[in-house]
């Protein structure tokens, strides 16, 4: 496929997938170096890295192996990732396609809801709905996917604008195909590279939502994820700093790698504009 | 004097093109008062060459070999300072899309006043001065007003006059032309091509003029180089080159240039398959232009297309062809008015409409979906009428062989193919209809003039094998000729005149259908 | 290495916390500015109206109380010069301090305490309503006496014990017109005190100054004092060590930086001048989940919790085992360690839950519940997952359900949507006050810090109504040591941690946490060295 | 008068939007566990029920749902935004308290990270694909990846405990009263690391955008026309590039200005800084939904006003929109 190897060719691409794909190694050998519950008790509390062999990146103020949540934790924030940005994909490429492709009333209201959307700060619309729907991580996936749609639904509807009247468009239109063809068949496939790059994006801001709300105690406590370790990390910050370092590193080592992923599917998908004379 | 020595120029191509050099050991002279063409057809190289000259080749293209001269200043020697110091101030360039090539955000007043401020340090009151001077010397109606507009606000004709006005400024010795006439309308570039003329004469500046149309070859050039794959492979006076060429490459181009004379009219069907009565349409000034009172694309347009026969729809930007030709198939809604097939109006469901008519479009670059193999772009149609899917595919295979193209083809995606194929395509997509009307809208123009050759040529086979009705759009009055039985001339969304094509274009009615004939470039040479 | 282990830094701390050490003499420094950490701003700072920490930290420098504890803890007169009371505890009169006047010129007589009696403690201030509930009446038979008439026995030693937190008294001319609760002087408090109310920018900073004709001659020293609010704990640690803050109350600091400014000689970190501000964690159970009805279950979960390892290891030097809803500190109530305990014991618990029928199930696991800790305290939280992780040894799987403030006391108070809560019970200095009241069955719905967990005991609630009225203070002593071994034995909810609240001072601060609650009172005799 | 007009016709077109919203979050809020006065019993840590029953009456929260979202709405239409139950007095004051911190935050934000992130994009793309271009896209996606309140937290420790360069947190340092140019100074010290903190993700986010435009632009027909015509490299950047690269930074303005109001709540809860983000946090948890309302009408007010100035910045940068209006 030309735009696959046009992907392994940027440096950005390569050094993004071999971070991404170490992040997913860890997530999923998780369970094969760390079996035990990494949330269980595994020693005293607060121990520096490599001051206990058992523990090379010390204990959390819980008495937890903080390697051992980087592991498990690792699948969680993916996931958390995944999830969410599917979501916000989903709900964004749907108001986007529909409000581009017909216009006129339709793009109008379903533009407005996009606004109101945008204009409620998302952080605060993350938060009232973690609120009133609790914590758990479903609720807080979920609502991170609520809250980042409204960029994805303007970016697929400016491009459904450009497309709609491009001629293979109108061909098909005049073949008689129906307005449901036109929208999954012709105009999504061409629409979808400048979201798919977006997506990176989309996810970075979803672990990056994660962290934050750990760091006000919002999150899921039953569940490894990095930002409930940042957010425990929190209140020993300026004497066990490691606590909140570590997951911190971690969380910024995965976004640079979607980020460069992002970037060099940008790269692959229109060669012209990231050649950059 | 010779102001320009080409010789044995060479530039490679960056690895993976579909060639190893752009141009190879081009050599051309250029002397002062005088206009050469540099034509070919589009990969010929002749932009490179231009590009070269001005020392602005694209990223990637580097020059290997051969000398370039400019009143014996050697080029490639030249550094950044160096190409700074002679471009605009002894070699000049005007460019094709007249536009994209202005700034929008800055005045013409500011763009023009640049190059005396930068090049003679002039202060903004002198170079106002010189800039009304330049302007009025263009023939640009209203220069003082044409200093304080932004580029959106001229029309396409009047933009490349400032280009041009910009390009003289200084009176350099070499002004070099990429192809500037090609998008303006007819009229509009005959009035150009005359301004040129008589600048370069007034100037005395020597014109390097690129074009792929050799009825402007015929209209301005006093010397030619025709360039192929790269090559020059003939060079000569015009007189030479056009009446005697020398190279069969050339010959071919020659013979591809549809005349004005329309071949013997032949018998036509009574019976009327398509009729527009009183066909009318309004652009409601929706969105920003709210003051602007509406614009009327088609006023009470009457038309009838014989059962059989082609009916060409000729005329200018902005004459409202392309509309009319969107309404027939219902890709826009008429405001008044009636189409009728057959002697029934044209159903409302895209479903029903689909049987009765098709259309072929201009671009064959955006006409087919780039995700998708053409095969099932072309049998979507008919399956989605009922044809078995099977059974699509196996007539679109048969409809690939009826164009002239390979059936094993149908797997392949559009990026696979070149301009003429992908029309072939186009073609191929609407008869798998099967329906009665076949609308064209412009579907030759953007091809070169031998695949515009192959593709009249396919359409008029066709026509003759399944008795197609043709509805034919177009600007090129000599491509109608070819083509089509009757001819209908709009303007301003209303029929100037209508009737056999032979009759129309050998003795016009109208004042506007004789100004468009005479304003075809080389109507001397090919008209006759 | 990271400094003295918990062990060493344990005697430390206890040390300070016994015997409030004589300050040597020193002549007190007059003027400065002292700057306090102010870390939940309240929604009002009049003390005879809302009776919480956050409100005594502002408030108790303005306004006055009655009477305040002495170093020692025993009562001291302020606005009331003398008091004696009638041997049944049906009357208490007090005899007013003179030639005292408000923030604004009006002097203070006995129809300010009578006002503020009646209208705001009796109906209005929380804890209050409780106690105040048979006050019938308050006599003022001249402008320096007033007369509390109760309806059924008032123990003195209970009244005399709550006045310094429920007795502060504000000016019946301000607040004798319109809604009390709208009353801008709500938060611009007036009052008697040795500060005087300047400014108050919310969410950042409260300004009081000093009362110059303050009936205590020749105090307070200090010029200013300003409260800076600072909602996030690492904040507030780096301000003071920037010398922004000078003082921060009530364990506001993170553990981690109370043990490291502990360390650093510019600071002083003790709880001493907390001595009668103690809470103790508690784990509640929901009877309503048939499991937790079962007291062998009850005690096989207090017996899978090794709380001395949780306290040395997670709480640092400033918590100790609890042994009952009577903290050790409070010398006339506490009924001493022999009533029923529950040390750590895992083979118990396991046994005891097989006896309860709760075998282990596929993977181990015996049953689910579902834990609901409060959400405002750090040590809060680090409690919740020791269980979760205590728990899951016994096959007891834990799920921590995290809710803010209002839906953390709507779930477990209101909707008792748990089966485990943990949070804090705040225990001041009489056991009626606020602490029987957990155990005491009838409280309405959605009533919080109350008997919500479904259980009912009659030999106990009949105790609590016993001692509540018993005037004698040897028999309410023994009354509470019998309600202390029933709660223990029948075990509806567990206090198993009991801590103090923990206090830094800067150095420069001296007469700092010269009496039990001296975060409350009203610092008159505060100085500041240069 | 333009201005006038153009500014009434996107306020009537933002009304729609704007009931969406406080109509939407209204009944959001309804659903969530626990009213104010839990959150106020909460705060205070005592309260019987008949306190509690007195409070609910006081607050109105006894009305049923439709009734409270009515005469919230009929008072709103007054410009009447209610009364706080955190603050006993009018939402109103309460927000023009703390709405000086949190513009003076984000204004100071964005031209921190739009300056900087114009002037680093132009350098990016002037050299691309050469050893400053990949040096600033690397910095731009680090700082793009930090998150703001780990970044907040270790500036403190960094410049306010080790270097005492920077106070560690507030808007002033109320201990000493200060007037004129002092004061401003003051603020100034303590707005520097809120703004960095802040600024950081948006610096990036304009870098990134920045850069694509100029080599966008660079790309254009006119720039080709402009060489041509023997200008310098430095006079086409400066001279036509530029302010045409410039155009998608104006429109990001606006379409950011609800993530930075977003990105303020964690901002001023680490750096204690009294602005309407923390306001917002602290009236979701105290379930004060006259004060949450107020905040998110007065956020879209602000949003709406930045992308009113945002257009006539873009109708001044680019003569083909206002020659249509």
């Amino acid at each position: 496929m030309r735009a696959l190897r046009a992907f392994l060719r940027s440096p950005a691409a390569v050094i993004g997938s071999v971070i991404l794909l170490a992040v997913l190694v860890m997530g999923v050998s998780a369970h094969w170096f760390y079996p035990g519950d990494p949330l269980g008790l595994a020693g005293r509390p607060l121990q520096w890295p490599g001051q206990n062999p058992r523990f090379p990146l010390g204990t959390d103020p819980s008495g937890r192996d903080i390697a051992a949540q980087l592991f498990h934790g690792a699948r969680v924030s993916l996931l958390i990732g995944f999830v969410a940005t599917a979501i916000a994909a989903l709900i964004g490429i749907a108001i986007g396609a529909l409000a581009g492709f017909y216009g006129g009333a339709v793009d109008t209201a379903l533009m407005r809801v996009t606004e109101a959307f945008q204009t409620v700060p998302n952080f605060l619309l993350l938060l009232v709905l973690v609120a009133v729907f609790g914590s758990t991580i479903e609720t807080v996936t979920i609502a991170i996917g609520i809250v980042s749609w409204p960029p994805v639904a303007r970016l697929t509807r400016a491009e459904f604008l450009t497309l709609r009247t491009r001629d293979f468009v109108q061909a098909c239109r005049v073949q008689g195909l129906s307005d449901a063809h036109l929208i999954l068949r012709e105009v999504l496939p061409n629409a979808l590279p400048p979201v798919i790059v977006y997506a990176s994006v989309v996810m970075a801001v979803a672990i990056l939502l994660e962290s934050a709300l750990a760091f006000l105690q919002l999150s899921d406590p039953n569940v490894p994820s990095w930002g409930n370790l940042i957010g425990l990390g929190r209140n020993v910050l300026r004497t066990e700093w490691y606590v909140s370092a570590i997951p911190g590193v971690a969380i910024l080592l995965t976004i640079l790698g979607v980020s460069l992923v992002g970037q060099g599917l940008n790269d692959a998908l229109n060669p012209r504009l990231a050649s950059g004379r | 004097m010779t102001r320009l020595l080409v010789e044995n120029l060479t530039v490679r191509l960056p690895r993976g093109a579909d060639r190893e050099y752009a141009i190879e050991d081009v050599s051309l002279s250029l002397e002062a008062g005088e206009i050469l063409c540099v034509v070919g057809e589009s990969g010929s190289g002749k932009s490179v060459t231009a590009s070269a000259l001005m020392g602005l080749l694209a990223p990637g293209l580097v020059v290997t070999g051969g000398r370039m001269a400019l009143s014996g200043l050697d080029l490639r020697g030249l550094g950044p300072a160096g190409w700074r110091a002679i471009r605009g101030r002894r070699i000049a360039m005007v460019f094709q899309e007249p536009m994209t090539a202005l700034n929008p955000l800055m005045t013409v007043g500011a763009q023009i006043g640049e190059m005396w401020r930068v090049h003679l340090g002039l202060d903004a009151r002198e170079a106002r001065r010189r800039a009304i001077a330049a302007l009025t010397e263009v023939r640009l109606p209203d220069p003082e007003g044409a200093l304080r507009a932004y580029p959106h606000e001229l029309s396409g004709g009047q933009r490349q006059r400032v280009m041009i006005a910009m390009a003289l400024a200084l009176e350099p010795e070499v002004l070099i032309c990429d192809e500037p006439t090609t998008a303006l309308d007819v009229t509009t570039q005959a009035q150009v091509l005359a301004l040129i003329k008589d600048l370069q004469r007034r100037h005395g500046t020597a014109v390097m003029f690129i074009t792929h149309d050799f009825g402007v070859v015929a209209e301005i050039a006093d010397r030619v180089a025709v360039m192929r794959l790269g090559r020059v492979v003939e060079q000569g006076t015009a007189r030479e080159v056009l009446t005697a060429p020398q190279h069969d490459y050339t010959r071919a181009l020659l013979r591809a240039v549809p005349g004005l004379r329309a071949p013997p009219p032949r018998p036509l069907a009574a019976e009327a398959v398509l009729e527009l009565r009183g066909l009318t349409k309004t652009y409601a000034s929706r969105g920003l232009f709210r003051r602007r009172r509406p614009v009327r694309a088609l006023d009470g347009v009457s038309l009838a297309l014989r059962r059989g026969a082609t009916l060409a729809i000729v005329g200018e930007s902005g004459s409202g062809k392309s509309t009319l030709a969107r309404c027939v198939v219902r890709l826009l809604a008429a405001d008044g008015g009636e189409v009728l097939i057959g002697g029934a109006p044209l159903p409302a469901r895209r479903r029903e409409a689909a049987r009765l008519v098709q259309m072929v479009f201009q671009d064959p670059y955006a006409s087919l979906n780039p995700r998708r193999r053409v095969g099932a772009q072309v049998a979507q149609g008919p399956i989605a009428a009922g044809t078995p899917p099977a059974q699509a595919l196996a007539e679109a295979r048969e409809l690939f062989t009826l164009v002239g193209l390979d059936p094993a083809a149908v797997d392949r995606f559009p990026h696979e193919f070149s301009g003429g194929q992908r029309q072939r395509i186009g073609i191929a997509r609407a008869l798998a209809m099967r329906p009665q009307v076949l609308v064209a809208d412009e579907p030759v123009s953007a091809l070169d003039v031998s695949v515009q050759a192959q593709v009249l040529a396919l359409l008029r086979e066709l026509q003759h094998r399944l008795g197609l009705s043709i509805l034919f759009i177009t600007h090129d009055l000599r491509v109608a000729a070819q083509l089509c039985d009757e001819v209908a001339v709009m303007r301003g969304g209303v029929v100037e005149e209508a009737g056999p094509i032979g009759a129309v274009f050998a003795a016009p009615r109208s004042e506007y259908t004789r100004s468009l004939i005479a304003a075809i470039p080389g109507r001397a040479l090919f008209g006759a | 290495m990271t400094g003295p282990t918990r062990r060493e830094m344990l005697v430390l701390g206890a040390g300070a916390m016994l015997a409030v050490p004589a300050m040597a003499q020193e002549t007190p420094r007059r003027g400065g500015v002292l700057t306090v950490h102010f870390a939940t701003e309240q929604r009002i700072l009049n003390p005879s109206l809302q009776a919480s920490t956050g409100v005594y930290i502002v408030g108790g420098k303005i306004q006055e109380a009655l009477l305040d504890l002495d170093a020692e803890g025993r009562p001291v007169g302020v606005l009331a010069e003398s008091w004696e009371s009638a041997p049944d505890g049906l009357t208490h009169t007090f005899r007013l301090r003179r030639g005292v006047t408000w923030h604004d010129g009006r002097p203070f007589t006995s129809a300010d305490v009578q006002f503020t009696a009646m209208e705001m403690w009796k109906k209005i201030l929380n804890y209050g309503t409780t106690l105040q509930q048979f006050l019938t009446e308050v006599q003022t038979p001249d402008p320096h006496t007033a007369v509390f008439k109760y309806s059924r026995p008032m123990p003195q030693g209970l009244l005399l014990r709550a006045l310094p937190d429920l007795g502060y008294v504000s000016p019946k001319h301000v607040f004798e017109t319109g809604d009390i609760r709208q009353n801008p002087a709500n938060t611009a408090p007036i009052g008697t005190g040795p500060f005087r109310f300047v400014q108050y920018e919310r969410g950042q900073f409260i300004i009081a100054e000093r009362n110059p004709n303050y009936w205590r001659e020749g105090m307070p020293y200090l010029d200013r004092v300003v409260w800076r609010v600072v909602g996030d704990r690492a904040a507030a640690a780096a301000q003071m060590e920037a010398g922004q803050i000078l003082f921060s109350p009530y364990s506001s600091l993170t553990i981690a930086d109370l043990q490291r400014l502990g360390r650093d000689p510019r600071f002083e970190v003790t709880t001493r001048g907390n001595e009668g501000n103690v809470r103790t964690n508690t784990l509640e159970f929901n009877f309503r989940n048939p499991v937790l009805a079962d007291i062998r279950v009850r005690r096989a979960i207090a017996h899978a919790l090794n709380v001395p390892f949780f306290i040395e290891n997670f709480l640092g030097p400033f918590a100790k085992p609890g042994t009952g809803p009577i903290p050790s500190v409070s010398t006339d109530y506490y009924p001493g360690p022999d009533v029923p305990q529950y040390p750590y014991d895992p083979a118990l618990a396991n046994r005891l839950l097989d006896e309860a029928g709760q075998r282990r199930g596929q993977g181990g696991l015996r049953f689910a519940l579902r834990l609901l800790p409060a959400p405002w305290g750090e040590d809060i939280a680090l409690w919740a997952t020791f269980i979760q992780q205590s728990l899951q040894q016994v096959g007891i799987r834990i799920e921590i359900v995290r809710n803010d403030a209002a839906g953390y006391l709507r779930s477990v108070y209101r909707d008792h949507a748990f089966d485990l809560a943990t949070g804090w019970h705040q225990y001041r200095s009489d056991p009626a006050v606020s602490t029987t009241v957990w155990y005491r069955s009838g409280s309405p719905v959605g009533a919080p810090w109350t008997n919500q967990w479904g259980w009912k005991d009659d030999r106990i609630d009949a105790l609590i109504d016993a001692a509540a009225t018993e005037v004698d203070p040897a028999k309410r002593r023994a009354l509470y040591a019998e309600f202390v071994r029933a709660v223990q034995t029948e075990l509806p909810l567990w206090m198993p941690i009991e801590q103090i609240f923990v206090s830094v001072f800067n150095r420069r601060v001296r007469n700092a946490g010269n009496n039990p609650r001296w975060a409350s009172s009203s610092w008159h005799d505060t100085w500041l060295a240069s | 008068m333009r201005i006038l007009r153009l500014a009434g016709r996107r306020l009537a077109a933002s009304l729609p939007t704007l009931l969406i919203i406080l109509a939407g979050m209204f009944l959001l809020l309804q659903l969530a566990p626990g009213d104010t006065v839990d959150a106020l019993m909460a705060q205070i840590g005592g309260g019987d029920a008949a306190f509690a029953a007195e409070m609910r009456r006081f607050y109105g929260l006894d009305a049923g749902v439709p009734a409270q979202l009515w005469n919230y709405l009929s008072r709103l239409a007054t410009l009447d935004l209610g009364h706080s139950a955190i603050y006993g007095k009018s939402v109103a004051t309460v927000i023009l308290e703390r709405l000086p911190a949190t513009l003076l935050l984000m204004v100071s934000a964005l031209s921190f990270a739009f300056s900087f992130g114009l002037v680093l994009g132009v350098i990016a793309a002037r050299r691309v694909n050469r050893w400053p271009d990949t040096l600033i896209s690397t910095l731009g996606l680090i700082f793009y990846a930090t998150p703001s309140f780990w970044f907040g937290l270790m500036a403190i420790v960094v410049f306010s405990v080790h270097l005492q360069w920077l106070p560690a947190g507030g808007l002033s340092d109320i201990t000493r009263s200060l007037s004129g140019l002092a004061a401003v100074v003051d603020v100034a010290r303590h707005l520097v690391l809120p703004t960095l903190t802040l600024g950081l993700i948006f610096l990036a986010i304009y870098l990134r955008i920045m850069r694509a435009s100029m080599l966008e632009v660079l790309s254009l027909d006119f720039v080709r026309t402009a060489r041509a015509k023997g200008l310098s490299e430095t006079r086409v950047v400066a001279r036509h590039v530029l302010r045409n690269a410039m155009l998608p930074m104006v429109t990001l303005i606006g379409l950011q200005a609800g993530t930075m109001l977003g990105g303020s709540v964690v901002v001023e809860s680490v750096f204690a800084l009294p602005g309407l983000g923390r306001l917002a946090y602290e009236s979701v948890v105290q379930r004060d939904l006259n004060t949450l309302l107020g905040i998110i009408f007065v956020s879209a007010l602000l949003v709406i006003a930045i992308n009113f100035l945002v257009d006539i910045l873009y109708a001044r940068l680019d003569p083909r929109i206002s020659a249509e209006e």
